[in-house]
């Protein structure tokens, strides 16, 4: 079902959470929040939910408003048909995880084998099938995260609104239950929204994403879309791209245009550059840094020094301190090249298409 | 093994219920009267009076009559307040209301709580027994002295006069009720006024008595020893007493008082005829004898006043019961709460 | 215009609410106040604003009710201030501390709730009165030369704090089962001494319990008139109850002054219940998250049985002193003892009168009276409290606030003023309920909803209201996902309510003195009226069997919501 | 300070949670605490807190034995100066942030002054200077969090616990307050147990992983051996390599050993097999798989199909399915190699040295 959240603004006592904010999520659309902490994903959620009674604005779910602030419409939670996995798990601590995941289906008075079996498979899903019976306050944090999932899967509902749901578990289960959610909302043609720090994940999860900034979105887009063409540098350094420097445009060079970082001497070459901005800002994603013993020739070759070096399993990320110029972080596939030690001499490269002009801030 | 209470009433009678009812050969009530009673069997009585002395007198009169007796027992000023909004709203529960205080009975009637019912001794009765054409009567009155704890006090030893309250040897041991405790206290008051002169309350006040909120209160203290000494009820000190308290009251040389208590027919009584029959019954000499027995002053001239304790109560006419004229009683109230208050330092 | 009725609809369960309590509560009030300006009592028949005056009000200025309001205010600050230390002291080692025999405890916590602080004051003035009283015949056989005087200002505020003490055991207790000790370990390890992480985390979090039994306790001491009249009056120590007292029971009776002085102390403590307020609604009190409840036992290491023994001298001072004392002056054939030796003897006590009475139609009928109009106010007035406290901290209708100030309101007004209030309310209402058990149970939750009120807001605050609302957007209706996640999480919480109310209910006397008829007598009535007729053996006895029958109820009660909050297993 | 458990046992009720554990953190390094959800972490953690009283073992911190069960000794946790983040925050809600954060130094007497900046600085490395006198359950839950963490940072002990401090924070300010904790880890020579399930967390934050499974300690090394050299195919399914086959040993071949995956017909070729494996895995890093149009003929070659792409920010993760073979997991840098299409045939190759042929389980 279609979710619509039109000029919804939300405020608790005088501060505003929710900053007449807009987005659309289409039937069996997948969209992912990201946004700084504090920004406001949790409080748009509870909004969906029911849970807030916004300020102003209008929500539609499928054909239905279920809120909307002119005309007094508010359609309370257990009628909206929306699940929520809570970041604060919100397990009932006096009941066993079966009661705790049984509940919305005896909701829906279904038959008790029904439940049984659809809470048993559920409970299979999240691992935790053999705990069954135990009292839910008796678990770890990642069980009972768990549960709450269990919980709001085993609904069906026709919105699922999941808030850092596997925060608090490991990588390989994290994996597996991503995996599945994410068959779950495509076989039932779920419409979620989804709230995750992890970039893998909200890049594995999401058919959009919606970047959020002091409760507003101000990008949203398909995932390698929003990836490779932030809007704002702010977006851009949110969403990994540690090489973000202020600098001033030089004019048109061969291959691109010529910036100058400010403060520092040195100058960057950049492709695709928007006309007209504000305070704007070149940004290099640290994977499109090249290191190597010379001068790669295809655009901007700095010459630096390696100051820190930090292991990262699959690749291994650099500091390098550019001579005249500021530091550049750069992750390198771990065997694509030869390891730096700290103390080096590179060569930093990066091509001017991997560089980025853009303003600082979104204009809202 | 029971204690060895000795019962203070002894009901044994003579009834007979062949045509109307007949005790000891006093005809109570007429055939018609009586059957219509009968019929009824029951009515409702709210009373002020104390609860078990109550309880002994509706014991007896549904002994003699087998009508039963709803009792609503509340102290009298709560039940005039009580009766007199039931009568507000017209939902008066009550056949009977019985209480003491002739401020509270005649602001009962001011509000049309009685209807006039006049007994079949009407006529032989007092001008200070039946008022306002019967809408209620006195019945009997409480005699206020002082009593003392004879576990404490060797009888000979005991005060004989309201005087000897004064002496110095009963400094700090005595107890007394304060004034406002309603009708029985400005009774008490006014009684020591009048008859002991003014100078008895200050000197009194002197004493430092242990100054009680109502004088159960400090009967019971009397009871337990706290105090050798304490203003007390007749009756009251006659009930502890067979409930094997060491207490016992002393009459006066100059007299005790006698407040009063009251009984009257609802105007919007249901159980008419047992009611009037409750009335008849209350101003017989069979009633009389029942709170006679119990330790108050019978309204009745006819009837005999009680032996009490060992102590044979002097008659009416003896100059030693005081009864304070109620219209006295209320133009005083006022000033001699002001004065007692003073005189005791006391709040209210 | 569409606001404004998005605004009328948030606030229509508030309206009901509202309308209802107006019944219950406001219309009493009302009366009272009216008397409160009037020459003359406006009972049914004779309402009406046309005499109106403020003459009432110069009795409030009178050095003897200023005396009495001073005394009244010291006494009742005092004896809440011990009433709550020992009541919280022992709602932590019942709930949270691994003291030895903690089920026991919140038997000593709650088993002076048994004893009518009526009865408590009688059994404390035989313990302690200075020439006859049990402690003192003790001390005086064994040679010791010392003299208890309970009737003075000390004694007031000891009696007025043992008997009071349950009322902030019940409320903190429920706040403190609660608690999610997670908060507490996270003091302890940042470096908190045992002591501190009480004083920083637990009792701060339990604060809407500890300020609303406190707000309870100093407005029902400071109203208390039975240990006032017991205990205070032969000590000549002037409260105001028993000023109020005086003034109801003057000859002609001064109810509109007594009106007016309890309207007073109706502003003075609802001051104190707005500043309570402001401080609970300031912050969030929430310990129970849905990242789970975990409660654990606070080890209390070498204080163990120091705090246990010191539990066992209240447990001694507030009930077994007492109820021997009780038991010997219900037993003994002369009230009269001179000495301790002389209930030796053969003959100085029996049974035979507790037999008779334990027999007499009477008893029974009132027994049965009480225990029917208790179960059912205590029920149903522990109802209306949740709903109400749902309404105020769990809603964002308009006009909760009032709300909450009228639940809280009965508690400012006398009871003895307020049975008054109810007598005209239910003449007046023309429902048929006036002269049956339920005027007394309608009469009950009117007087006790403060108390109802507090006692299920004070565990309401600690629970996430995630936690419902996962239900509810789990498909529940609200009703299904408050019956399901937030009472059984309260349950300590609802069953110390409920039994709050029943033992409240199975004691008040005033309230039903105005209300109750022949057939509706309660046993309250009955001790009151023997104690009223100087019978104090009767009223021990009764007493005694009804602290038999209180605590028969109690069990059952407990025993229904035996379970502490730790999770199924 | 060193920190030493030895055979610590704990049970709740009946249910072992940690069993029988022994670990040495040495004085001043870090160790991360990895492990599956509800495998005994936070469990461990709180024995070293003291909050937990384990039924066997014993504990020293520094010089102290804490907890001894033979000898009956239990240090209680304020006086072991064990600073610990909790999993589930334990902020308290009826106090400001300031408040919150100013506990720990309160117990220590200091100077209020000092009091004051030291708070005030600890509040600005988490981002929450300027909610200082905001009630602290007025927040979001990554605000909660980090409230969390700079109450323990602020007290400075000598053993610092922290049960995923960071799980509820976006990437950038993770990224951030990683190298924060890191840097005053170091700078104060702190002793540091960390649970986190983020691996690049694990690596960035270690000297030293150990790994966890059923309540004891399976695995404890260097992030990159640990991560080189797993002991079992659980460990390395746990961290990471998602390709685990069970095989048979075929016998010694040309640059390596030969093993038959178990039900296919494919034969891989191992590089430094321990002798004697009781069911041996092969396993390869989805990293360690190359994927191009013709086989590349250095050891291992499969032709297959890709069945699925997933899209992951810098690189791409296919699963293909091999021909007679299982399907194998391969992860492309989004640079080194143009994108292939579900249904596209390829060829999956993989170094023998890439290849390890672990026991399922470590004995123990
Ligand atoms: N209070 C408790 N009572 C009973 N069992 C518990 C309790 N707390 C945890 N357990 C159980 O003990 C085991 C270990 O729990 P622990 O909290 O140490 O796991 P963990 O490794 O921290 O897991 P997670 O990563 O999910 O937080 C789990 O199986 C859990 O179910
Ligand atoms: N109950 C509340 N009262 C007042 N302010 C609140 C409340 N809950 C959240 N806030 C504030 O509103 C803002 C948005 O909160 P929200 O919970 O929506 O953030 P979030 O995006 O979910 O953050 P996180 O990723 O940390 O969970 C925050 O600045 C927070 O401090
Ligand atoms: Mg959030
Ligand atoms: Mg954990």
């Amino acid at each position: 079902m279609k979710v619509q959240l039109e000029n919804i603004t939300l405020a608790y006592g005088g501060a505003v959470a929710v900053d007449d904010l807009d987005i659309t999520v289409e039937d069996g659309e997948s969209v992912v929040l990201l946004g700084k902490s504090g920004c406001g994903k949790t409080s748009t959620m509870r909004c969906v939910a029911g849970l807030e009674t916004p300020t102003r604005g209008r929500i539609t779910i499928g054909d239905t408003v279920v809120f909307d602030a002119e005309r007094g419409v508010e359609v309370p939670p257990n009628r909206r048909n929306v699940g929520m996995v809570f970041q604060s798990y919100a397990v009932w601590p006096h009941r066993t995880i079966f009661q705790n995941v049984a509940f919305p289906l005896r909701q829906q008075k279904l038959p008790k084998d029904e439940i049984r079996q659809r809470v048993t498979e559920t409970l299979e899903i999240v691992g935790l099938a053999e705990f069954a019976d135990r009292g839910a306050s008796l678990l770890s944090g990642g069980q009972m995260q768990r549960v709450a999932l269990a919980r709001s899967l085993v609904m069906r509902p026709s919105v699922l609104l999941l808030d850092e749901p596997l925060s608090n578990l490991d990588a390989r289960l994290r994996d597996r239950l991503r995996l599945e959610l994410r068959e779950i909302q495509q076989r039932l043609n779920l419409t979620c929204v989804y709230v995750t720090h992890d970039q893998s994940e909200a890049l594995a999860l999401a058919d959009r994403i919606a970047l959020m900034q002091g409760g507003r979105i101000v990008q949203i887009d398909r995932p390698e879309r929003i990836y490779e063409n932030p809007c704002s540098a702010s977006i851009a350094d949110f969403l990994g791209v540690s090489n973000v420097f202020p600098c001033v445009p030089r004019g048109t060079a061969d291959g691109g245009e010529l910036f100058g970082l400010t403060g520092h001497d040195v100058e960057v070459l950049a492709q695709n550059v928007p006309g007209d901005l504000d305070s704007p800002q070149a940004c290099i994603r640290p994977e499109d840094v090249r290191l190597s013993g010379e001068p790669l020739r295809d655009g901007n070759d700095w010459l630096g020094r390696v100051e820190v070096v930090a292991y990262q399993g699959a690749s291994v990320r650099y500091r390098v301190a550019l001579k005249g110029g500021p530091e550049l972080d750069a992750v390198v596939g771990k065997g694509s090249a030869p390891l730096l030690t700290v103390g080096a001499e590179v060569w930093a490269s990066a091509a001017p298409s991997a560089v980025q002009v853009l303003p600082s801030e979104v204009r809202t | 093994a029971p204690p060895q209470f000795e019962p203070v009433v002894d009901s044994t009678a003579d009834v007979d219920t062949s045509d109307g009812l007949v005790i000891d050969g006093e005809r109570v009530a007429d055939a018609a009267l009586f059957d219509a009673a009968v019929e009824e069997g029951r009515l409702s009585l709210y009373s002020g009076y104390v609860e078990n002395s109550e309880k002994e007198v509706i014991k007896v009169f549904e002994e003699d009559t087998g009508i039963t007796v709803d009792l609503v027992r509340l102290v009298p000023n709560r039940l005039s307040e009580r009766v007199l909004s039931e009568q507000g709203a017209g939902r008066l529960g009550a056949d009977v209301v019985r209480t003491s205080d002739f401020d509270i009975a005649s602001r009962m009637r001011d509000a049309g709580v009685f209807q006039s019912h006049r007994v079949s001794a009407y006529d032989d009765l007092d001008d200070s027994v039946r008022y306002f054409d019967g809408e209620f009567y006195r019945v009997f009155n409480p005699l206020y002295t002082f009593a003392y704890n004879t576990a404490l006090v060797e009888p000979a030893e005991a005060p004989t006069s309201w005087h000897d309250l004064t002496d110095p040897r009963w400094s700090g041991r005595l107890g007394i009720t304060q004034v406002g405790a309603g009708g029985s206290s400005l009774t008490l008051n006014r009684f020591q006024e009048e008859e002991l002169g003014p100078d008895f309350l200050p000197a009194l006040a002197e004493q430092d008595p242990r100054i009680f909120d109502s004088s159960s209160a400090a009967l019971e203290s009397l009871a337990r020893g706290e105090i050798p000494v304490a203003t007390a009820v007749v009756s009251s000190v006659n009930i502890a007493a067979s409930k094997n308290a060491p207490v016992n009251f002393v009459i006066p040389d100059e007299g005790m008082a006698a407040y009063d208590y009251f009984v009257g027919m609802t105007d919007s009584a249901v159980n008419t005829a047992a009611a009037e029959l409750f009335l008849e019954w209350n101003l017989s000499k069979r009633g009389q004898d029942v709170f006679r027995q119990i330790g108050e002053f019978p309204a009745r001239g006819d009837v005999e006043p009680p032996e009490i304790l060992a102590q044979q109560l002097p008659t009416a006419d003896s100059g030693k019961i005081v009864r304070i004229d109620p219209e006295v009683l209320i133009a005083a109230a006022e000033g001699d709460q002001r004065r007692w208050n003073g005189l005791f330092g006391y709040l209210g | 215009m569409r606001t404004l009725v998005r605004r009328l609809r948030q606030g229509a369960p508030t309206g009901v609410l509202l309308v209802v309590l107006g019944i219950f509560v406001v219309l009493p009030m009302l009366f009272i106040a009216l008397a409160a300006f009037s020459d003359d009592v406006p009972r049914p028949g004779s309402i009406g604003l046309d005499s109106l005056s403020l003459d009432n009000f110069a009795i409030v200025g009178s050095a003897e009710a200023l005396g009495a309001l001073g005394n009244s205010v010291l006494i009742a600050a005092l004896a809440s201030v011990f009433a709550m230390a020992i009541g919280c002291g022992l709602a932590f080692l019942a709930a949270r501390a691994d003291v030895p025999g903690r089920r026991f405890l919140y038997f000593v916590g709650i088993a002076p709730m048994f004893l009518p602080s009526l009865v408590g004051a009688l059994a404390w003035s035989l313990l302690g009165s200075p020439a006859t009283g049990f402690l003192n015949l003790m001390f005086q056989s064994v040679g010791l030369d010392v003299t208890l005087n309970i009737y003075s200002m000390p004694g007031l505020i000891m009696v007025l704090a043992l008997y009071y003490a349950p009322y902030a055991f019940l409320l903190v207790h429920g706040a403190l089962s609660l608690m999610n000790p997670d908060l507490e370990e996270a003091a302890f390890v940042h470096g908190g001494t045992r002591r501190r992480t009480l004083s920083w985390v637990t009792f701060p979090l339990a604060l809407p319990a500890i300020l609303g039994s406190g707000v309870l306790i100093f407005a029902l001491t400071m109203e208390n008139f039975p240990v006032a009249q017991v205990i205070g009056n032969p000590g000549q120590v002037e409260t105001l109850p028993s000023f109020i007292y005086r003034l109801m029971n003057a000859s002609p009776s001064r109810g509109t002054e007594a009106a007016a002085v309890a309207i007073t102390l109706t502003a003075v403590l609802l001051i104190v219940t707005a500043l309570q307020q402001r401080a609970v609604m300031r912050r969030k009190f929430t310990t129970g998250t849905g990242k789970g409840v975990k409660t654990k036992l606070v080890s209390l290491g070498r204080w163990r049985w120091p705090l246990f023994i010191a539990a066992l001298v209240y447990f001694l001072l507030a009930v077994v002193l007492p109820i021997g004392a009780l038991l010997i002056s219900a037993l003994q054939s002369s009230p009269y003892v001179s000495s301790l030796g002389q209930l030796t003897e053969p003959g100085a006590l029996s049974f035979y009168m507790i037999g008779q009475l334990i027999l007499s139609p009477d008893f029974l009928q009132s027994a049965g009276n009480s225990a029917v109009t208790a179960v059912l106010a205590a029920l149903l007035g522990t109802a209306v409290s949740f709903v109400v406290a749902y309404t105020v901290y769990r809603t964002n209708s308009a006009g909760r606030r009032v709300l909450e100030f009228v639940a809280m309101a009965p508690l400012a007004v006398p009871a003895i003023v307020l049975g008054l209030g109810l007598l005209w309310t239910w003449l007046v209402i023309p429902l048929p309920v006036y002269g049956t058990v339920f005027v007394l149970v309608i009469a009950f939750m009117a007087v006790f909803l403060p108390q109802g009120y507090r006692g299920v807001t004070s565990s309401i605050l600690q629970v996430d209201r995630d936690l419902e609302d996962s239900a509810v957007l789990l498909g529940a209706r609200r009703a299904k996902a408050v019956s399901w996640v937030t009472l059984p999480l309260m349950r300590v919480g609802m069953v110390s309510t409920v039994l709050l109310l029943l033992m409240l209910c199975m004691r008040e006397l005033s309230a039903a003195l105005f209300l109750f008829t022949s057939d509706t007598r309660l046993l309250s009535i009955l001790i009151f009226d023997n104690y009223d007729n100087g019978a104090m053996q009767g009223a021990a006895s009764v007493s005694l069997l009804y602290c038999v029958i209180i605590l028969i109820i109690a069990l059952l009660a407990k025993s229904f919501g035996a379970k502490t909050v730790d999770g199924a297993r």
